[in-house]
């Protein structure tokens, strides 16, 4: 078991009060395995992917716990983190596009951070890396404005995996992408943990079927709690949570039209995170909600690697 | 009160940035402080050129410490002193003959002839050359031997002539004649061969300096010398700095405007003038009031002498001078010229500060406050609106302008101070554009006709450049000046005679208003050179000044009575 | 690359021919005569006299010919270096009288700009989201910057020239002292140029401090400083880089800046009467030498552009992307 | 000085706006400069009311240093120096708000027309722009005062205004270009909004803090270069500035004669405005912009 | 109704116009009444400046749009019958006002002198056809509303006026897969209207899903289109099988299917889009597909160079 997480909660300091991004949420990621982050905007997708290196100023740890590789991870503790960074979590942000400093050469900079993370730089291993994306190892001697989204995108994740970490979060890394490069991207991560070059993954994104790609489980969050996890298979064909349930149904799959089937989406928004009811809080759009659900439904496993949070499932 | 003494902090300053202003003890480079007299005052940019014939802006000392005039003239005594020449006469009413003193030597070493100065003179008939309008009287200038100069005049200007006599530098013709016109009236002149006691030492953007030369005439012939071996003149960049160097005993002699130098005087700085109390200075010059007499209502005499009464001259001389300056006589006249004001037209005709009375004197001349809008209208009724002009940027006239129109305005007339651009204002000027304005440009000289020609000369041209700016129209009165410039000086009942009839019609007509007498700024420290002129009893009285045109009026004999400080 | 100072250079062609057409301008729009006023200065009465005194001038300065003409001639003699003559400092030349500034002004500017540009750099990027600092230094940063430079000019004359006669306060070395080379010399040079140094140093200090400050934050707020400290990059490194990649505006800043700071030093030289540029251009003004302010000016603007060029090219080197082709232009 | 707001500030959207009320309301440096700003202001507007008419008057006793009657003490002359420093201030605002104003509306002009219309517009926009930018402006007002001998308060703002504007018409022209190709402005102008009414009602509004800002600055930089101008004895002969009382002060030898109530009141005047401004400029930065507030 | 004919738009860039883009090059199709023509490409394809000029929000360099036969530019009130909606619905309404300012341009515009009751009608009646509800929406600030709701209010303004063609420009590709579909939806419904709709995408399969015809960009140019089953059914050109292939899919893996061959190396065109003087131009490979160079066995063009 690479990363235990134990009922983690942490919230957003702003005006109007605590935005309450990740309320709770427990779970766990096996050695080697790849688990794709999928939700609607806003759910804590990201909120759940920094908290685990600690990132943001403005979020707020309140409470729970993860565990690295048997480690306690120092998820309240920025200062406590840092060792863990690059070397046992790593991240490939979100804005990969502007992740590197432009005014140093790509080579340059890997060395610098490398040196100041104590390591001694590897120019060999990080030209090899660099080969195995499928760059050429001169671009190294390149500033990242000379390379194309797609070569940052994967500059960037050869750099945060170059320490072998743990475990490494992968946040919206496909979506600024058109279908070619998403595919290859996508298919770079896979290798990655083929290789053996980082030992767990999680993928955050919203896009289900890129996910379901590369991914061994998919997780689903709704509103700022977990909503759903199973293996990939089991969350495309066979999701137990109604949210899943809708989520699937109302992505169009080439060969379907509107003429022949007519895909139905979900009324409704989520619920505001500042202050969101008790129990589900997918109720409210819930076709199949009854009045249990004002309980909040644990998230429990419904069959080996199949967790979901609902009373209609258990 | 201005008996307010300056803080403390001036006094303490001069001690530690005198051990940076002071000259460097025997460094290369530098001039003995013991020896050298440090001045300023005159010279307000790069000294640009050594060529006496322009004697508007060259290198300060040109005049007077390289070249030298036939006479000294000493405005308070009125007296000639022969200098380069021994002698001067007039041997029949169109023929003057000079007498020029022996053993008087070029610094190249050539002697001084009366063919130099028949050349000096001759120059004039170039038209650029200022003393060209020597030639419209002057007939001719012979050197009858080496040491005498015959002139003839189609017509004997005396008063002129003797102006010219010490007014004019003599130069070496062995030097000159093969200059053209151009580069006698725009040459630099870098080399300047003179008779005078000092010679070119070295100049640079912020000075020059001259260095004493061994054998001037005047040691032996005279028994005068000059006691400085250096005189270094140090271009002004501002006042304060120049009060800067002043307190710090930087400079010997300053001959700038001090605005508060009164409280300096009557502090204890070691700075003194002439006068230990207001008016401080000797007077150089009278600020006049010019109107423009060819405009309505300035054409009217009763006009301009209503104003001539509204004015507060005691308010600019107080507020804006603080007592540095003194009211003028109604005629205008400087103190040194007392002699020549007919005191019994002054107190028949004169004028005073008195506002009830210029009210009267307007509204008995016709001039009504018809509208009721506070200020008097014209004759006809149309409205009155002047405009009072100096010079932006000459800020003790801007306050005086200033004063003027509230006073103006305190007896109903409507006038309003501006500020235009010099060249602008000259423009106006000098092509009679403008309602009224301030000028002082004619300074003390030998001769009051000089300042009557300012104010009357005929006939009025296109552009008036130097005088007679207000274009004041009186054929009597100028052929009174005439009159009086036929006048030998020394025929002092004659000319008074001719003045007093003069003084009449101009205190009738007030063409231009006398406001008051610009002093002979002069500020001496004796921290190294003692014995500076001053009213004291034992004091010499010549002229504390480095001025240009000045030397010739005294202030070389300055030179030969000013003594080092002990130790 | 080419391209990119390809454009440049046209505008700095094009700004120098805008500069050298007001200046030839603006003195025929003026009201009054030049000719006129130094002529009146001769003191001539002779109407004759002044009528050839103003063919003279007139003639010296080319006012006689058609408009176009003289247009050519100015841009003929400005290319020849003849800037006329003065008429304040009659017969010198202007480009002679400029020249012996020149040295003054440049020996202010330059260290005042370069070291205020480095120290106010440093100091800013050192106090950014350093709270302490920030609250309590910075704003006196901003007060230096709010100054006046006369003001501050005229403080330290006070406080350190009079008051306390730690300096002299006038002048560009001691006026006792002729130029050698002497220590004494250079000493006493050294004395005079530290007043008006160090109040153009501090105004300038001041708002350099400040804009590092700002542009340091942004940069710490980066996404590449983020992701450098999602690796757990330390402190020192991202502040470097990103002092590295704020600097690179504050250069263009100092660009856009030359003209506040030359404006600076002139009155600052005024203030202390110190023998360059700007107490050249005050005696230009005071004495109507338009032909020594037309020089100053055209000096000056060649000075500025020249200076914006030598930054356009230091820019270009330190700032990867522009020499990739991006371009500067905001 | 190059307090140059983000561009990212820019934008504000109405939950930013109540927001921005939130912390300008607790941004310390904001309140202070405007507290200050407003003090000089009030006593700018309505000093010169209540006090003396005419700030060159000779009222007093000459040379007096600060008291009870003259607050500032008195000039050489015996002016009074306060009457002269309220009279200075309104001046000063007033340079600064029509220079800054001026220069504010040149630059907005210009930065929204090259921005929107793009194209050769921008190109000789942008260079008509640059060439201005690198022009050393104090030196072109100086050669302009001079000769053409502007002596009063307005027309030497209307100077100052006109080249001070090109690093406002820069940064806005950036801004417009990336508010330009903002989805909505397509929208307005599929829904027929001539151009004009696209850049007052739609781009206009979304840069309001930054013109602002930028506004801000423009009024300060006035304020000194005004100020420079009168120093060096091209300033108004009509009236007083606080230039004009730096210029005088050292002009009649305050330093020398240690009246330091001459010059000091005037460079404080100026100071204070000028960096009540600029503190003011970067409290509302951090009012807009979240990043820079202080955490 | 909406004719486009060898239309090309040439960006100028550099200074003073020095380079010269070719965004959009040749481009010829139609969008009928009732018809949901679907452009399809990569990033950079051309595809936003092609709805643009339609919009006459950019200018043609060449060729020509028309409209019933009358060139686009020529027409007055054409933003009458033609209407856009765009990528990003959050920047589409001007983050300070209130979001229905979008219809009240339109008031303002188009119906000044309408009564206030009967343009409550109006807008109400248009609400109801984009089933929003008009409480939820009028008087709100965009942010309050969702990106779903955002996107439909923006149709609802095209359809106050009476539209015939409305332009959908990545309208979906930032909204959540949940609401993504009911916007999808919608437009299905337009079209049943009778409404054209031109509908820019760079997923395929969204356009699959709502497409009677497809088009496929790639740098500025068309390289295949036809009927919507005929390009998906049987994609001739390498580029579009490309594409296709590499579509993730729910329920089949990347990793089951053979990645498909390289292609494009084997005809000169393909990689070539972007190069002129000898581009083949379309072929009509079957009845109501056209394809600008397919595999080299059927590219007659190319076989013809080749040889
Ligand atoms: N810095 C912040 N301050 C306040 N609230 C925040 C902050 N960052 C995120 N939030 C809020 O926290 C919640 C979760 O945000 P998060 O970024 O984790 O969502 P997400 O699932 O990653 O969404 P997306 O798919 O849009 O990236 C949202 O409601 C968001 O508004
Ligand atoms: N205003 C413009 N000036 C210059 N070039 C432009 C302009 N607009 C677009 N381009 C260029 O034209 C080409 C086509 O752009 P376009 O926006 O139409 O592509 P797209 O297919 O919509 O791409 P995306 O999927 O990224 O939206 C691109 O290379 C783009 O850089
Ligand atoms: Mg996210
Ligand atoms: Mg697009």
């Amino acid at each position: 078991m690479t990363l235990k997480v134990e009922d983690l909660r942490v919230y957003y300091r702003t005006l109007k009060g605590d935005v309450k991004a990740l309320d709770g949420v427990t779970f766990s990621l096996a050695d080697g395995e790849i688990m794709g982050l999928a939700g609607e905007s806003g759910s804590g997708k990201s909120t759940l992917g920094k908290s685990l290196i600690r990132l943001d100023g403005r979020m707020r740890h309140i409470g729970g716990s993860a565990e690295l590789d048997g480690k306690d991870l120092p998820v309240g503790d920025t200062h406590a983190m840092n060792p863990f960074r690059f070397h046992e979590v790593s991240l490939i942000p979100q804005y990969a596009m502007s992740a590197m400093n432009p005014t140093r050469k790509i080579g340059r900079m890997v060395d610098e951070l490398l040196r100041s993370r104590g390591v001694a730089p590897m120019r060999e291993e990080l030209e090899r890396r660099v080969g195995l994306v499928g760059l050429s190892a001169d671009v190294l001697d390149r500033y990242p404005i000379e390379l194309s989204g797609g070569m940052k995108q994967r500059m960037v994740m050869v750099i945060s995996t170059l320490l072998n970490p743990s475990l490494l979060i992968a946040d919206e890394v496909t979506s600024a992408l058109d279908v070619s490069s998403q595919k290859a991207v996508a298919k770079t991560l896979l290798e990655f943990r083929d290789r053996d070059l980082v030992k767990s993954m999680i993928v955050v994104t919203h896009d289900i079927s890129l996910v379901y790609q590369i991914a061994d489980t998919i997780m689903v969050m709704y509103a700022g709690k977990l909503a759903e996890k199973a293996p990939a298979d089991v969350i495309v064909s066979a999701p137990r949570h109604p949210y899943t349930q809708a989520l699937i149904s109302s992505l169009p799959e080439v060969g379907v039209r509107y003429e022949e089937r007519r895909l139905q989406g979900i009324p409704g928004r989520p619920p505001s995170l500042l202050d969101p009811p008790k129990g589900c809080r997918f109720r409210s759009r819930c076709p199949l909600a009854f009045e249990r659900c004002a309980e909040e439904p644990p998230f429990a496993e419904v069959a080996p690697g199949h967790s979901v949070a609902c009373w209609k499932a258990v | 009160t201005s008996g307010q003494t300056p803080t403390p902090a001036v006094q303490s300053s001069a001690p530690g940035a005198a051990a940076s202003q002071a000259p460097a003890q025997g460094g290369e480079g530098a001039f003995p402080r013991n020896q050298t007299l440090y001045t300023g005052g005159t010279q307000w940019g790069a000294p640009a050129n050594f060529n006496p014939i322009r004697n508007w802006d060259h290198a300060t000392g040109t005049n007077g410490l390289v070249y030298e005039p036939l006479f000294l003239f000493d405005p308070n005594t009125g007296q000639f002193t022969p200098w380069l020449a021994e002698s001067g006469a007039w041997s029949d009413d169109t023929t003057y003959e000079l007498k020029l003193r022996q053993g008087v030597t070029w610094s190249d070493g050539k002697p001084l002839t009366a063919d130099d100065v028949v050349f000096t003179f001759e120059l004039g008939k170039m038209k650029t050359v200022p003393y060209a309008n020597l030639w419209t009287f002057l007939k001719s200038a012979e050197a009858v031997d080496g040491q005498t100069v015959k002139f003839t005049f189609t017509k004997p200007n005396y008063q002129q002539w003797a102006n010219a006599l010490y007014s004019r530098v003599m130069l070496p013709k062995h030097v000159w004649e093969a200059r053209s016109e151009e580069d006698v009236v725009n040459g630099v002149n870098d080399k300047p061969v003179g008779t005078g006691p000092y010679g070119y030492h070295s100049h640079d953007q912020d000075r020059v300096a001259w260095v004493k030369r061994d054998g001037w005439w005047a040691t032996k012939a005279l028994n005068k010398d000059v006691k400085p071996k250096y005189i270094v003149d140090i271009v002004n960049s501002s006042n304060e700095v120049a009060m800067g160097l002043l307190l710090q005993n930087g400079l010997d002699l300053s001959n700038n405007f001090l605005p508060g130098i009164a409280n300096l005087v009557k502090g204890n700085f070691g700075v003194k003038t002439y006068y230990p109390e207001p008016p401080y200075m000797l007077s150089a010059n009278t600020a006049w009031l010019v109107l423009n007499t060819q405009k309505k209502p300035m054409d009217d005499p009763a006009f301009r002498k209503a104003v001539a009464s509204a004015v507060d001259t005691k308010k600019i001389v107080e507020g804006v001078y603080g007592n540095l300056v003194r009211p003028a006589n109604p005629t205008g006249l400087l103190p040194q010229w007392d002699k020549y004001v007919d005191q019994s037209v002054v107190s028949e005709l004169g004028f005073s500060f008195d506002q009830a009375k210029a009210k009267k004197m307007l509204a008995d001349a016709g001039y009504k406050d018809t509208d009721g809008d506070g200020f008097v209208e014209n004759k006809d009724g149309s409205k009155i609106q002047l405009k009072i002009e100096v010079p932006a940027g000459w800020s003790d006239w801007m306050e005086s302008i200033r004063v003027i129109a509230e006073s103006a305005k305190a007896v109903g007339v409507n006038l309003t101070p501006e500020f235009p651009d010099y060249n602008a204002l000259v423009d106006k000027r000098s092509s009679g554009k403008f309602d009224m304005m301030i000028n002082n440009e004619r300074q003390l000289s030998n001769t009051p006709w000089m300042y009557y020609d300012y104010l009357f000369q005929l006939p009025i041209q296109k552009a008036q450049n130097t005088v007679n700016f207000g274009r004041y129209e009186n054929k009597k009165v100028w052929d009174l000046v005439q009159e009086l410039d036929g006048k030998k000086p020394e025929d002092e009942a004659g000319m008074k005679e001719v003045l007093s009839k003069i003084q009449r019609i101009q205190l009738e007509d007030m063409p231009a208003i006398p406001l008051w007498y610009n002093g002979l700024w002069s500020q001496t420290t004796s921290s190294v050179w003692t014995n500076w002129p001053s009213s004291a009893p034992d004091a010499p009285k010549s002229a504390p000044t480095m001025w240009r045109n000045w030397l010739e009026l005294g202030g070389i004999l300055t030179l030969t009575e000013i003594q080092p400080a002990k130790g | 690359m080419r391209r990119y100072f390809g454009r440049k250079l046209l505008i700095y062609g094009l700004t120098f021919f805008a500069a050298v057409t007001i200046n030839w301008l603006i003195p025929r729009l003026m009201p009054g005569d030049p000719v006129a006023s130094m002529v009146s200065r001769a003191n001539l009465a002779q109407p004759e006299a002044v009528a050839a005194m103003q063919a003279y001038y007139t003639g010296l300065f080319g006012l006689d010919l058609p408009a176009w003409q003289q247009y050519l001639n100015f841009w003929g003699a400005l290319l020849r270096g003849d800037l006329g003559i003065s008429i304040w400092l009659f017969p010198t030349p202007v480009a002679d009288v400029i020249t012996r500034a020149v040295p003054y002004t440049l020996g202010l500017l330059v260290p005042a700009i370069l070291l205020s540009w480095w120290a106010g750099n440093r100091f800013g990027a050192f106090a950014a989201r350093r709270r302490l600092l920030d609250n309590t230094v910075l704003p006196v940063g901003y007060i230096l910057t709010a100054t006046p430079y006369m003001w501050l000019a005229i403080l330290l004359a006070w406080g350190l020239g009079i008051v306390a006669g730690v300096f002299p306060v006038a002048g560009g070395y001691s006026y006792a002292m002729r130029p050698n080379l002497s220590w004494e010399f250079v000493g006493s040079l050294a004395l005079h140029w530290f007043l008006p140094f160090l109040s153009l140093f501090l105004v300038a200090f001041g708002g350099w401090a400040i804009g590092m400050r700002n542009m340091i934050i942004y940069e710490l707020e980066a996404d590449y400083s983020a992701y450098l400290s999602a690796l757990g990059a330390p402190q020192r490194l991202i502040r470097r880089y990103a002092f590295r990649n704020a600097v690179l505006p504050q250069i263009t800043g100092l660009a856009l800046q030359l003209g506040v700071l030359v404006a600076g030093a002139l009155v600052t030289e005024v203030v202390f009467s110190y023998p360059g540029l700007g107490s050249l251009i005050l005696k230009a003004i005071q004495n109507q030498d338009f032909f020594l302010l037309q020089g100053v000016f055209l000096f000056i603007v060649i000075g500025v552009l020249v200076a914006n060029f030598v930054i356009d090219i230091v820019y270009v080197l330190v700032d990867p992307r522009t020499r990739a082709g991006m371009g500067a232009e905001a | 000085m190059s307090v140059v707001p983000d561009e990212k500030a820019a934008v504000a959207t109405t939950g930013v706006r109540a927001e921005a009320l939130h912390f300008a309301l607790r941004n310390g440096k904001l309140l202070a400069g405007l507290t200050v700003l407003l003090v000089l202001l009030a006593l700018g507007l309505f000093g010169p009311m209540v006090a003396a008419a005419d700030p060159n008057a000779y009222v007093g006793p000459q040379f007096a240093p600060p008291s009870g009657e003259h607050w500032f003490g008195t000039t050489i002359f015996g002016q009074d120096i306060f009457t002269q420093f309220i009279h200075g201030l309104r001046a000063t605002f007033l340079v600064g708000l029509l220079g800054g104003g001026i220069a504010a509306v040149i630059g907005m002009a210009i930065g929204f027309t090259a921005g929107y219309r793009g194209g050769i517009v921008d190109e000789v926009l942008n260079m008509l722009t640059n060439i201005v930018l690198v022009l050393p402006a104090l030196a072109v007002l100086l050669v302009i005062n001079a000769y053409l001998g502007i002596r009063s308060i307005p027309v030497q703002a209307v100077f100052i205004g006109l080249t001070s504007w090109p690093w406002v018409a820069r940064a806005i022209r950036a801004q417009t270009f990336s508010l330009r190709s903002r989805e909505f402005v397509d929208l307005a102008r599929l829904s027929g909004v001539r151009p004009w009414r696209i850049m007052t009602r739609e781009i206009a509004p979304n840069m309001s803090s930054y013109l602002f800002m930028a506004f801000i600055l423009l009024f300060g930089g006035s304020v000194l270069i005004g100020a420079s101008l009168d120093f060096i004895g091209l300033g108004p002969t009509d009236s007083i500035s606080l230039g004009l009382m730096l210029n005088n002060a050292a002009r009649y030898n305050a330093l020398h004669l240690g009246m330091w109530w001459w010059f000091i009141p005037p460079g404080l005047g100026i100071t204070a405005v000028v960096g009540s401004l600029y503190v003011m400029n970067v409290g509302l930065d951090e009012v807009f912009n979240p990043k820079l507030r202080e955490m | 109704m909406l004719r486009l004919d060898r239309v090309s738009k040439t960006f100028r860039t550099g200074s003073f116009g020095g380079r010269e883009l070719r965004a959009v090059r040749e481009v010829g199709f139609e969008v009928a009444q009732g018809e949901v023509v679907s452009l399809i490409g990569e990033s950079g394809s051309g595809k936003t400046t092609l709805g643009r000029m339609i919009l006459r929000l950019a200018a043609v360099s060449d060729g020509s749009i028309t409209l019933d036969g009358v060139d686009i530019a020529r027409q007055k009130d054409y933003y009458r019958s033609v209407q856009g909606v765009f990528q990003d619905p959050f920047s589409s309404y001007n983050p300070i006002f209130k979001a229905d300012r979008v219809l009240e341009m339109i008031r303002q515009r188009f119906f000044p002198s309408m009564g206030a009751a009967d343009w409550r009608g109006r807008v109400e009646s248009s609400l109801a056809a984009v089933r929003l509800d008009p409480g939820g929406v009028l008087g709100k600030y965009p942010h309050q509303l969702s990106g779903g709701q955002l996107q439909r209010l923006l149709i609802a303004r095209a359809l106050l006026l009476d539209i015939r063609m409305l332009v959908a420009d990545e309208i979906i590709s930032m909204l959540d897969a949940s609401t993504r579909i009911d916007v999808l939806n919608l437009l299905g419904e337009l079209k049943g209207r009778g409404l054209g709709i031109l509908f820019i995408t760079h997923d395929l399969s969204l356009g699959n899903y709502v497409s009677e015809k497809t088009v496929v960009l790639r740098g500025g140019r068309v390289v295949e289109m036809g009927r919507t089953e005929l390009v998906f059914g049987n994609p001739l050109h390498p580029y579009t099988r490309n594409l296709l292939g590499s579509v993730p899919r729910l329920h089949r893996r990347w990793s089951e299917e053979e990645d498909a061959p390289e292609e494009e190396a084997t005809c000169f065109y393909h990689g070539a889009a972007g190069r002129d003087a000898t581009w083949p131009g379309l072929v009509e490979a079957e009845p109501g597909h056209f394809v600008g160079c397919a595999t080299s066995g059927t590219c007659a063009p190319a076989l013809e160079l080749v040889r």
